[in-house]
This record gives C-alpha cells, structure tokens and sequence, in this order.
C-alpha cells in the first residue's frame, strides 16, 4: 500500500508540520516514507505544499503527480490540486476558509471547518492539527497514536504543547469517522 | 464623486505586494513612488531593484526597472547611468544585499560620486532567505545564523552604512530615516526627495538608510516590530543627516 | 549505525560533515541550500567548531582556501549563482591542491532564475565552471541517507587527493525529509604536512599557492595534476546499475532525476518492457568505462536530467555511436515525473524516437 | 465629509493604521478577508477629520482617503 | 578597407568594438589583455564614448548588464581568473537576454596560474561557467585580423540574437602583432525597444530581468532560450577546412593552436602525408554537422589544443565513434609547436598512436 | 670577524627582490620582516600574500604563506586564522587588491574585528598590470587608463582607506605611514609593530597603510618618486593614526 | 624566404621596440609579418623577448622554435637562445653585458658593444638602436630605409627621436658590415 | 670601525641609499654589475659613522653596517 498525499495552503498555515508529523509517524511504523516541501516564493502569504509519501515498498521518486489524498487548507491549493487526485482518493477540504465544494463527484470529499474548531479550542494555531486528525482518520496511513508520539519527539523540548495538540487532532479525527 | 485625497501614486501598479503583513517594504516603495510622481521623472525613472525580499519590485513600480544580481545593483544601476545621463536611476536595496555581499559595489559607486539615488532598507535581517544575519543585524540579536545572538567578539559590532560611506567624497547626501510613525514617516519622505534632486542636479552619490521591521523573522507581530525597532535599533543606528551638500548636520 | 531518525537533506550533510570531522565552515544564504548554513551556525559552536557567516560567496570560498591550506577539515555549500561566484575561488583551490567540500544545491537557472530544484548545473561541476585545466570530483547522490554517506566520502576523497570535493544535489534533496541513520565515529584525517601551520619547529616554510609565473613549471605542474586525475578516475569512479542486464533501453540518470527515472523504470518492467537503469554516483569521474560495454547489449539510452542536456554529452562520448542516445529533460526548476519518463521510454521502446 | 476607504481584499491585518489614527476609529474587524486576514475597517466613519495617517501608515496601500 | 597597419591584437580589438559602433565599455586590468583596456580608456572618450574603469570583474559585468539593458553596444574584457569572476554575471546576462561582448584573452590556469598564453578555458567559455542551462556565442578567431573581424561579427550576432557573445582568444593573439584593415563604417545596431531607457512616453515599462519566480514560468523562458540557441545553431555555426578533401588525418584546432596546426599541416603535407585541418569559427555552436562527413572520409582525427583535453570532446561527440579521435596539447601558458604536432602527425600516420 | 650592526633579518629569505630599482615594496617587506624577528613571532606566523607586485612575496618571506586571490587575502587570512587562532596572521596588499577588487572583504575583515593584521602598500597605482589607475590614484595622475589624468567628476575621488576603515569597530588600530625618509622609516615599523601587537593580544583587526612609490609606472627615477609622494600623496594622504586602543589620536 | 628573429634581454632594454620596428619595416615592404612578445613576470630586471617572422609566404605559426637569427641583449638570453638558432644562423651578442662568446661554431656571431656605442652616441637608450642597425644588416631581411620610415611612423609625434636613432642605427650597421 | 658592505650585484642603482648618508660618502659607481645596473659604493669608508641610514633606506638589502 502506498499513500501519496499532498498537503497545500498558505504559507504560515502550518501545512509542512502536518506532512512532517506524518511522516514521522510512518517512519515510527517502520514504514518507508519520504516528505518533500514546495515553496512559493512568498515567506507570507504565498503557497505552500509538500508531499508525503508512506510506504510499504521503497520510495522511487519523492515527488507526487497523482495524490491517493489531498488537503486543501485553502482556494487556490484546491483549484490547484483537486484534479490530480486519483479516483477514489480523498479530499479534505478546510470549510473554514473554503465555500466551494469539490466539482469532482469521484473523490471522497470531507469538509473540516478547521479554523473555526480551533477557535473553539482556544488556539487558532492548532487548526492544522485538527486537518492533521481528519487525514489520518481517513486514510489510515499512520495511526493517530504514532502521529502523537511524532509529536510528543518532535516537540520533546515544549511538552506543553502536547494537550491541546492531541485535543485539536481528536477532533479533526472524530470529524471524519463521524463521531 | 469623492475628491480623492490620499490615492496611490501614479509611480506603483495597482497590484497587492507580496510582502508580510506590516513589512515596511510596502511603505518605503510607496514613498520612492510618491517622490517619482511628485518630481515629475516617472517617464525617464529606471529602478534598479536587488535580490532581497523586493525582488519583485519591478511588479509594483510603474516604471522602466532593471533586476540586479545581489548586491550589484548599484554597479548595474552605474551602467545604465552612463548610457542615460539624463535618467534618474536608482538603486532599492537590502542590508544583505548593500552592505554584505554588494559592499564593494556600494562604496565605490559612492567614491566615484555615481549620479544615481540609493534607497537602503535596513532591517536587520535577511529577510527573503529566512532570518539570517546581516551585517547590521545588532549584538545579541538571534537568527537563524546567530542562533546564540550575535557576538561582536566572533563576529563584530554591526556596520554603520551612512558613517563609513560618509567618509567618501563622492558620496554627497546621506541620511537615516525611519517609518516607524507618522512624523518620521513626512522625514523620510523629505529625505528620499532631497537624494533624488541631488542626483538631478548632477553632485553626485546620494543615499538614504531607512530602518525598517522584517516581523516575520524578527518573530513578532508588526507592531511589536515597530516598537523593537525604536528601542534597539534606533539607538544603534541614530537617524539623521549625515552629509548634505547644504552642510546641514544632522 | 545508529537509530533512524528524520531530517532534511540539507541539515544531514551538515550532520554528516560534523560526523566527518569537519569543525570548519564558511558560507553565505541562499535558497534551497539555507537549511545547511543554519545548521552548521547552531552544530558547529557544540562541537567547538568554527561557523562563519561570510560576506559573499567569494569571500565564504576564500576563507575555505585559507583554512584548507590551514590544515583543516573544511566545508562551503551555495546553490547555483553562489556556486559561480566561486569559480574562481575553486578554480584556485584546485590549483593549490587544497582539500575541501564544496556542497552545490541546485536551483533552476540561468540568472536569478527560480529556487525550485535543477540539475542544470551539471557542466559546470564537471567540465568547465573555473578556469584553466581542473577537475573536481563530483558526487551526487540520491537520497537523503546517500547525502550523510557521500558527505562523508566526501571529506576523505578531498583529504585522500588534496582535491576539492562538489557535493552536487538539487534543492529537491535538500529540502525532503527521509529516515537516515548515521555511522559511528568520524574518519580520521591524514596528516598534512605541507599546511601552513606556522613554521612551529619545521625548517622549510610550507606555501600555499596556484602561482607559477614560467610557464614550464606551470606546465610541470599541470602534467602532475593531469596525472592526479587519472589516479582518481582509475580508483573512484562510482555508479549503479538497475537490471541492465537484459535491458534493451537504458535509461541513465543521477541525483533526484534516478529516482524518478527508477519509479520509471519499474512501471516500464511492470508493463513487460526491457528496461535498465545505469545512475552514476560520480559525475566527475564520469563512469565511462562502465557505461560503455552497456552500448553493445542495450539497443538505446535515454538520459534523463533536469536539464536541457549536460550529462547526456557524457553519455554519448560513453556510447560513441554504438547505440542511439536520446534524452528527456524538464527544465527551470520542474521536475519530471515518472509518467513522463515512461511516456518516453514508450515511444523509444515503440520505434518513435525521443528528441 | 473625509473617509478612510479599504480595498479590504489587500489588507493583511497588520494593525500599522490601527495605532496612527488620532481618533481611533481604524479597527480590526472580526471577520476574514479572502486571504485568511482580519481586515482593518472604520469603526466610526463620521468622526474621520481626513488626516490621512492611516493611508500613510499602511504597507499595502489598502486606505484611500475620500473627502 | 583601409591601408594596413600593425596593431597588437588587444588593441585591434578595441578599435574594432569602435568600429562597430561600441560606445560603452567596462572593464578591470588583468594581464594578457590590459593593452585593450588601456586602448579604450584613450579611445572612447575621442569618440564620446564612456570608458570606466570597474573596482572589480563583477562589477564590470554587472555595469555591462545595466548598460546592455539601457540599450547600449557594450563590452567587457578580461582574462582567465577575472572571466571565472563573472560567471555569475554572465547568467545573469544570458538569462536576461541582454546582447553584450566578453572578450577572454586566455592565459595558463588553473587558479593564478601564469600569464602565457592558454587554451584551458574552452569548456568554461562553451559548456559550463555559470550556472543553468545557457550558451554563449563563442567566436574563436586566429589572426589579428579575424579579432578585428570577429569582433565586429560579436556585436552583430549580440544584438541579433540578445545573446552575450563572447570573444575567445589567448595571450598570444592578444599581444602579438599583424598587419590589419579595418572596414569602413559601422554596422548599425537595430531598435531595442525592450530596453529600459525610461518610459519617454512609452506606455508599458520594460524590465531587464531573469527571475521566474514560478517554475513553469522559467521552463517556458528556458524553452524559449532553447530554442533561440536552435537558431543560432542552425544559422551561425562557423568553421574552415584546409585540404580535408583527400586527408586520411584530420587536424582539428582552433585560434592559436589552429595556426601551428596549419603549418604542422603544411609541412606533413610537404612531407607527403595526407592531412588536413579542420577549424572551428564558432567554439559555440561547435560545427558537429560539418566535422561528422569528414569521419567518413577521414582514418583519425587530432584536435590540438592548449588544454588537457577540452575542445576534443566536441570531437570526439562529432566523429561520434566512426573514427578514432586523438588528442595533442601543452599545458600551463606553454605553446606547442608545428614541430611537435607534426611529431605526433607522423605517429598517427604509421600507425603509432597518440594519446 | 666584524661584528654585523644591520643585517638581513631572519625572516626574510636571503634572495634577491625581482622590484623595480628603487621600489618601496622592498624597504617594507624587510620592515614586516624585521618586527617579525623582533615579536620573536616567526615559529607561528602566516603571512597572506596578495596578487599585485609583491604576488611572489612567499618566495621572500622566511615563514609559512598562503597566496591569496586578488583582493581575498583578508578571506583567506581569516580562514587560516579561525583555524589557528594561536597564529600570527597578517596579509600585505597593495591598493588595487585592498582598496579596489578587495573593497567588501578588508571592511569586512575590519568590521569583524578579525584578529589579523593588514600591511596595505598604497602607491596609488597598479604597479604589476602596468600602471592602470588605482581607487588610490590621485586627481590629474595620468596613469594608462587615466591617459588623460583622473578626472574626479568621472571617477570621483580617491579614497582614504584608513579614514574609511577608521568608522568600524572592529578596526581597533590604523595608521598611515611613509618609507620616504629614515624617521619615517622608524615611525613605519613602529606602527607596524604595534599592528602586530594589537593581533597579538586578541583586542581586533590593525591595518598599516604605508604611501609607497612605483617608479616604473609613474615614469620617474626612484628619487624623483619620493619627492612626488612627498608633494602629491602625503597632503592627500596625511600621516599618522587614526585609531588605537590607546585612544592616542593622530 | 621566411627570416625567424629572436630578440630577448632585459626588460627595459629595448627588445620589444627593436622587433616592432622590424615588422613594421618589413609589412611596409609588404612582407608577411608578424611579431610576438613573451614576458618575464617581472616589470623591469626580467627577462623579455619577441619572435619576429618576415616572410614571402603567408604565416601560419607566429612562434619561433628555430631561429634564423637570434640578438642577446644579456647573458639569459644567450644561454636560453643560442641552442635553438638553425645552423648558419646569425646571433647578435650585446658584448657591453655579455663577454662569453657563442659556444657554437656553425653559426655567424656578431659582438657588437652597443651600451658603449650608446654611451658613446651620448644616450644610452638607444643602444636598442645600435643593435637593430646590426640585425637588419646582418639578415637583411629588410632595409634600412623601411625601418627608419618605420620609425617615423611610429614616434610621428616625437620627429625629434629620429636623428639620434638614425645614427644608433647607422653604427649598428656598419659594425656588421665591417665599416 | 663601521663600515657599509656592499652586496653588489644585488643593486640596483636606485640611489636611495645615496641621499640618506650624512656623510654623503655612499656614492654610484661607474661601471655595471653583472644586471647591468651602476651599483651603489662606499667613497670615503674611513667616513663611515655606522649610521645604518643607507642600509635602511635600501630597498633591496644591499647593504650590511659591519662594525
Ligand atoms: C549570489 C547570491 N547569493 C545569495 C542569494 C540569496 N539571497 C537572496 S536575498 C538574500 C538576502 C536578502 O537580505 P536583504 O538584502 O537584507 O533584503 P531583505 O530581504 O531583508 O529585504 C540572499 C542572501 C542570491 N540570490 N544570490
Ligand atoms: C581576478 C583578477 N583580476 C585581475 C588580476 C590582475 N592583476 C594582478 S595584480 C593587479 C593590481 C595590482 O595593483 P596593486 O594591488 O595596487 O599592487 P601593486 O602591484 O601596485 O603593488 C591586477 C589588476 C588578477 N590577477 N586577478
Ligand atoms: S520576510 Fe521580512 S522583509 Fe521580507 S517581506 Fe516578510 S517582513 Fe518583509
Ligand atoms: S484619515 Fe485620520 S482620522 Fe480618518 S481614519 Fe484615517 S487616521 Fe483616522
Ligand atoms: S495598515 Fe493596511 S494592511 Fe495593515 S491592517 Fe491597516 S489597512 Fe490592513
Ligand atoms: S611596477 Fe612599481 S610597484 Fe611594481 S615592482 Fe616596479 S616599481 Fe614596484
Ligand atoms: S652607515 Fe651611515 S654614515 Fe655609514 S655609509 Fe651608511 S649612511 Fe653613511
Ligand atoms: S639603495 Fe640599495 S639598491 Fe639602491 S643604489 Fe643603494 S645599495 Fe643599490
Ligand atoms: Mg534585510
Ligand atoms: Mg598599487
């Protein structure tokens, strides 16, 4: 099983820790894994994406023209990467900043209103952690618990952070399995 | 309809900049505009933008711009200069790009009392490659590669760009400006005009030091930046003019 | 080897150079190679190293003159127009016989060009760049772990020859994340008996120095490089070979470009075509011995870069007519995916001929 | 009358005309633009005395001043 | 044409960039081509041209940038270390398509070398030297007179083709001495209306630039400059053959070396071995479809050059495989000569090779 | 045997100089030689040689050299410094190397407060290529690409290095001298000395500028060339110095 | 006939000057000419020396492996070149510098004193004059008349050279021709 | 008594040292050395007071003061 997973939005979304988390947790796995950042030009308010790749067989080429997923943290990466998504894949969409709905009808669209639940939570920086919830849930690629231990190795130096992270990735999840 | 009293200059397109949220870039872009406009040179204005955040400075000027390798801009902007000596040519520079990598060029273009303006932004920082050092980044300041602060014993007090370029005879008007508020915001305004009509009149070199915040990697908001700027920078970096050919001290 | 662990390409050859024994460096930012510069800046004052932000490119490749001739284990990194702001100080460097690791992430050019990733810069590494009669060797690896291992070559190949070493990557590498692991303990460097060190004893004064104003003795000392190079082309050359075996196309391909062309290489497999792949590992000794006897079994080869065509020169002078040589190259900071590649490898495979 | 007009979408929030305007009427608006930005906006257009500080102030050329 | 007269070769060149209607010159001392500096600062201001002394290589060829993109018939000169020195520049200038020429007067490499005259810089000129997939025009003129041609040629096909062009000669050309004619009068330089001149009533501004920030936008630029390089290929490939007819060796050389080559030639021929020389004009774009026929005809091929082995790749990629192909060269600012090749002429000839 | 008074120092090779007849670049090579004996300093000293006249000084100079890149001996000299920072590191340049191509890497130097010493022979020309004009060349001094004498309003006037450096902090010593006359000569390995003291006790970077004649390229005798350092160089390059830790001014 | 000339010495001698006048003589007798200098790295005190070819024949190598003729301004020079000179070559010695007479007997020697002719003429810069009058009289490559018009070109602005040199010339002559 | 030696051949004539003798008895001489140049000579060595003046002034270590 191999997931090809593009992560995109603003820069300063947060998008490229999504992917690394990930990553990490793959690698945890024992899983082959590769993660590969793309800048715009722009320190702010350009875009940002990267590509994940979580693997059973060695990695070829890191890059990814066709995703198994793709998250949209805003318009232009939807209007940008939607149509390269394989049939069947997964969108997830952040309804918080987005109104359009995927036009593709063979993709399994879900709609996390991110900024809007990390508000909620108090901290409008975890907004990507709650997409980060809702990735793994619907791919399965890594298991939440291993996105937290990335995390907890990650972050080993601000232990604080650990709560509301986990909270904010509980929610994205429990979005998508509909809980 | 309204009179418009306050409008973007005729001297910047109507196109959003791709700065960070109160980056002084903007600002400084649209005062250099307003003095074009004001001057009335926009129709034989060329812009010489350098490697830095404003690279993309010939997307928002309204006039002839050439891109410069980083730090040439002002052996570029000589170039144009000398085939168009009725042009106004300005260089629009960084501290990385002035004062570390295009030092030989700056001093120089300022020894041989080149004909052209020089807007230099100083913000202490790298700012489009992400936060590293600059040779005006101040003692103690951290980056990304002075992640300790920078120590003068290993690595020098910053440079101050006007008092060494003061030295050089070429050099004929010299100023530090800030917009940090309004008031100072009228002062460098007056400034960049005064470098401009020097180059017009033909003395020679002119330059103006504008301080400025790089909030994004500074790693505070913009206000934030503002107020940091005032307290460290500015006393490191006192503003003022430091050559004119008025004789006016600072 | 110790545990994996997940870092950029550009922070492990930063790590891979400490584990080397490198307490030297010198350079100056650029995009997509900032990463390595930042790394060194908070690694190096751990391990009591020296890190040095230089003015310029030029002076960064300078002081890495003075400290190689110093004696030390030393490393300068940039990406394309930073590395030609070098060529002279390289051009130099070669000339003194200095050793050095000179680390080259390629972005796309020419001029100010994009910071996305290229391997358009390939001639420069391996042919021209500086002046004058000069090699450098050229690694260029493929992976992140290949990044800590060819790093660490790296030193003990420019330590081994007194030659400067080009880590040749692209910002691609650099950039991406992928579990390495790293070898213990560092290799030693041999002793250096011509730095200059200060006299400290020793009677003759060592020089360090590209100078030599009569021509003869330019020529004499020209003949000894010459006879260096060969050295290193008889005992360092490096490539890989993927099922070429039975392969009626081989596909040649270095850095992030042999991946893709492998990812390539397997759909063609998967879909029954005879398909190789032949990666060199060095540019510099480019790997023509072992390229060439492939021409008399492969019926094609197709290079494929990120360029418009730098290393296929190389491939065809390997070949020499033998076989056709074609090759597919994406330019300005794009990188081709396997699909092109495949798209190619179909219709070379089909009898219409690539460009 | 002197009103301060926002080109809202260009607006990133910095909050730079915020802290300018004598009257204190430019104020962050609690709501996005299109680029994920809480605009500035006039809290009290009739007290505006066109001083223009907030044009002035702004690094994206968001304010115009109308009289 | 006007009566002859004796000029060193620098300073033929100067004159012919006069000629030509260059007004604008920039440049930094370097021997063996301080003489056409020399020449410029006392000939431009005679024809109220600006003559300017840069602080250093880089910044000549970044004030040959800005001048270039003002519109002007610019040039700069240097030799071996100041051209490393503007490499970047150089991609800059391509990138940005900016019509200029860069004279290179050749001496022994690598590093400071020596100031003999050399050949070592052919793939620096040809290949790689800056960064990014670009090409220079490379003019390789053997005569004083064909500098004086040939520079007036570079500022043609520069503004015909918004391509820097450079001039690439030795030491030995530049300072020798030959009688020359000038042709009357200059050729015009075309309109450039994409040149930042100021508006002046203009409407849309132009800008001089080779950033594209977004990579497809610099793969569509490179796929124009491709194809732009296709042209000149196709119309600017220069060469000369000497009695290749009927010749069983071929040798190949250029500039300097083309001259020992000729009378190496003359006297195997004297000697009653068939040989013949074939000479590139343009090192760029290299005449590969005219050398190819002659692998047919021809038993071997020599290139001679002063290098260790630069030109003959272009050989070696031309004769691709259909014969063998030999290399004669001295090294270090030495000059070879028609003794010594012919030397290595007859050891082809009976069967002995060369190396 | 006679007791020998004044002999070759220790640190210089007993071969002859290829100068021209009457050049200063041999009075100051034996100068640096002679404090460097008198430091007791040559066991762990490294001298940066530069390209220009004195290219070939390693060929001279009794201890270990590195020759530099034209205008880099401050880079490199900082390279070999940062790796033995125990060493006595100096770099002697002339005034097309340091003033002209070298511009960004002696301020740098300077502005790091790098703990080296810098010998800088300004004899406003440049003497090696033959004699082209120099950043240090005098208004109206006709030189081969000055043929019609420097015209300041062109090429701006020539710069005052020590003047310049004199602005940066980490500059902590800088004196002009002369070789033109025996109290000069003692007033120059003085200065020297202490160049090479300031390194020694960590405290930054020294620079000595010493006025020098070329005879050859100005077109005079050696004795003629003194005289015209005397009445041309010396007004416009005043003796004395600039900065010390001492705070002795000038 | 192809007439291959060194002239070396000392910078500062002359030498250079001396093979300038020749080619020009010889391309105003519309001969194939060319002439080519080689520099010491020295300025002045180094050794100096120009190849020049005048020939019927168009010129393919403008350097010199085996001289027609050879002048030594000083001892270098005569070591460095005398081997190479062809036999029946002629080789011009600079014997105010130089007492060591040529090792080679299959060659025409010819000592001429010109630091003292020089001297003698009251200007010791022109004993580059002496010696050139003795070269073109002993090869004969061109004539006196072409050299002095040479020079008349060349030093245009300087009509009050001539006369000295012409008499530096003439003495250089008529040593050779034994006058 | 002082005395200034001579390295001769390694003069070149440049006079420097001739200037700076108060005894003025350092003098050119009238023949070449082996580099063709007139080398620098003591006239009056009984003169000598050891000054070391033309020594120092010697660009090209000439000259030694023995004593
Ligand atoms: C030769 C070269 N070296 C390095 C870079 C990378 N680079 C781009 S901008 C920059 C520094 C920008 O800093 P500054 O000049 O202060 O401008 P700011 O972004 O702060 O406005 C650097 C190092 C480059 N493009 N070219
Ligand atoms: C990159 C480079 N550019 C130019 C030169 C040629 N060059 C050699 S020395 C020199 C100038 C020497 O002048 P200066 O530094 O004043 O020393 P001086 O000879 O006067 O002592 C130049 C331009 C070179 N060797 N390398
Ligand atoms: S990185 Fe800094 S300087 Fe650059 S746009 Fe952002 S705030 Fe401004
Ligand atoms: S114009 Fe003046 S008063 Fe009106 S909103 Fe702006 S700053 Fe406030
Ligand atoms: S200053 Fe401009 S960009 Fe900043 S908040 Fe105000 S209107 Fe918006
Ligand atoms: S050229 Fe000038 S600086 Fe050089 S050695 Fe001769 S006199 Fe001295
Ligand atoms: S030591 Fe003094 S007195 Fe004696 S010769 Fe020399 S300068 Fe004259
Ligand atoms: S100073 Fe020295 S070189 Fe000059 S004349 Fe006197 S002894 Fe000779
Ligand atoms: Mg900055
Ligand atoms: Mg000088």
């Amino acid at each position: 099983m191999t997931h090809e997973i593009v992560m995109a939005g603003f820069g300063g979304q947060g998008v490229m820790l999504m992917g690394q988390l990930m990553t990490y947790a793959g690698m945890l796995e024992n899983k082959q894994v590769s993660w590969m950042p793309s800048y715009g030009p722009e320190m702010r308010g350009g875009t940002a994406n990267c590509s994940v790749i979580i693997s059973d067989e060695p990695i070829g080429a890191p890059i990814i023209t066709e995703p198994t997923a793709v998250v949209a943290m805003n318009l232009p990466s939807l209007d940008k990467f939607e149509p390269a998504l394989r049939t069947g894949g997964i969108l997830i969409i952040n309804s918080s900043l987005i109104e359009q709905k995927a036009k593709r009808s063979d993709v399994k669209e879900y709609r996390v209103p991110s900024n809007d639940i990390a508000s909620e939570l108090g901290n409008l920086k975890v907004a990507n952690m709650v997409v980060l919830g809702a990735i793994i849930a619907a791919t399965k690629a890594v298991s939440q618990e291993s996105v937290m231990q990335a995390f907890a190795k990650m972050f080993a130096k601000k232990p604080g952070l650990l709560e509301i992270n986990e909270k904010a990735i509980k929610r994205g999840a429990a979005l998508v399995e509909g809980k | 309809m309204a009179e418009i009293a306050f409008a973007r200059p005729e001297s910047l397109h109507d196109v959003p900049f791709h700065y960070c949220p109160g980056c002084h870039h903007g600002i400084i872009h649209r005062l250099v505009a307003e003095v074009i406009d004001e001057l009335k040179v926009r129709d034989r204005t060329i812009g010489v933008v350098p490697v830095g955040c404003s690279v993309l400075a010939y997307n928002y000027f309204n006039f002839d711009t050439q891109e410069a390798a980083h730090g040439r801009a002002p052996a570029t902007a000589t170039g144009v200069k000398r085939v168009h000596p009725d042009s106004v040519v300005f260089t629009y520079q960084g501290d990385g790009d002035l004062a570390s990598i295009g030092c030989a060029e700056i001093v120089h273009a300022a020894a041989r009392g080149e004909k052209i303006t020089t807007v230099f932004v100083n913000n202490a920082i790298y700012g489009m490659t992400g936060g590293q050092m600059a040779p005006t980044t101040l003692p103690e300041q951290v980056t990304v590669t002075s992640p300790y602060g920078r120590d003068p014993e290993k690595v020098g007090m910053p440079i101050r760009v006007c008092e060494m370029l003061a030295t050089l005879d070429g050099a004929k008007f010299i100023a530090r400006v800030a917009v940090n508020n309004p008031a100072n915001m009228a002062k460098a305004k007056a400034a960049i005009k005064k470098a401009f009509e020097i180059q017009m009149s033909g003395l020679g070199f002119a330059i103006v030091e504008v301080l400025s915040t790089c909030p994004t990697n500074w790693g505070m908001t913009p206000l934030e930046a503002v107020a940091w700027l005032e307290k460290n920078m500015m006393p490191y970096y006192p503003l003022g003019i430091f050559k004119t050919p008025e004789g006016v001290a600072k | 080897m110790a545990e994996k662990i997940l870092m950029k390409g550009n922070e492990a050859i930063g790590e891979a150079a400490v584990v080397a024994g490198c307490r030297h460096y010198f350079g100056y930012p650029i995009t997509p190679q900032s990463e390595l510069i930042e790394y060194m800046a908070k690694r190096l004052p751990q391990v009591d190293g020296v890190f040095l932000q230089a003015e310029s490119e030029i002076a960064a490749i300078n002081m890495v003159y003075g400290a190689a001739g110093a004696g030390a284990r030393v490393m300068t990194s940039s990406s394309s127009p930073g590395i030609s702001l070098k060529q002279e100080g390289i051009s130099y460097i070669a000339g003194a016989e200095l050793p050095c690791v000179i680390v080259n992430m390629v972005r796309g050019g020419p001029g100010l060009g994009s910071i996305q990733p290229g391997q358009c810069d390939y001639f420069q590494a391996t042919k021209g760049g500086g002046h004058g009669d000069y090699h450098n060797i050229v690694l260029v690896p493929n992976s992140v772990q290949e990044l800590v291992d060819y790093t660490i070559l790296a030193f003990e190949l420019a330590d081994k020859y007194r030659n400067p070493v080009m880590l040749l990557g692209d910002g691609a590498l650099g950039q991406m994340m992928e579990p390495i692991a790293f070898p213990q303990g560092a290799a030693a460097a041999p002793a250096k008996p011509w730095a200059t060190t200060g006299l400290r004893g020793r009677k003759e004064p060592n020089v360090i120095n590209s100078l030599h104003i009569q021509a003869p003795d330019l020529e004499k000392h020209n003949i000894h490089l010459q006879a260096k190079y060969k050295t290193i082309r008889e005992n360092e050359t490096r490539w890989e070979t993927y099922k070429t075996d039975d392969a009626e196309l081989v596909l040649v391909a270095y850095g992030i470009s042999a991946r893709v062309a492998l990812s390539a290489m397997e759909q063609a497999r998967a879909a029954g075509m005879k398909v190789g792949l032949f990666r060199p590992i060095t540019a510099w000794p480019f790997p023509y011995e072992a390229l060439a006897p492939l021409a008399g079994k492969a019926k094609a080869f197709l290079a494929v870069e990120l360029s418009a065509g730098q290393m296929v020169e190389d491939v065809r002078l390997a070949v020499n007519g033998a076989s056709p040589v074609y090759h597919y190259g994406r330019l300005g900071g794009m990188i081709c995916s396997p699909k092109e590649v495949l798209g190619e490898v179909t219709k070379i495979m089909q009898g219409k001929e690539g460009k | 009358m002197p009103k301060p007009v926002f080109n809202e979408d260009r607006c990133k929030g910095c909050e730079l005309c915020t802290v300018v305007c004598p009257k204190k009427i430019v104020v962050i608006a609690n709501r996005f633009n299109s680029k994920g930005y809480r605009p500035a906006t006039c809290s009290d257009e009739s007290q505006c005395i066109g001083c223009m500080m907030c044009a002035r102030a702004c690094p994206d050329v968001v304010i115009e001043i109308h009289k």
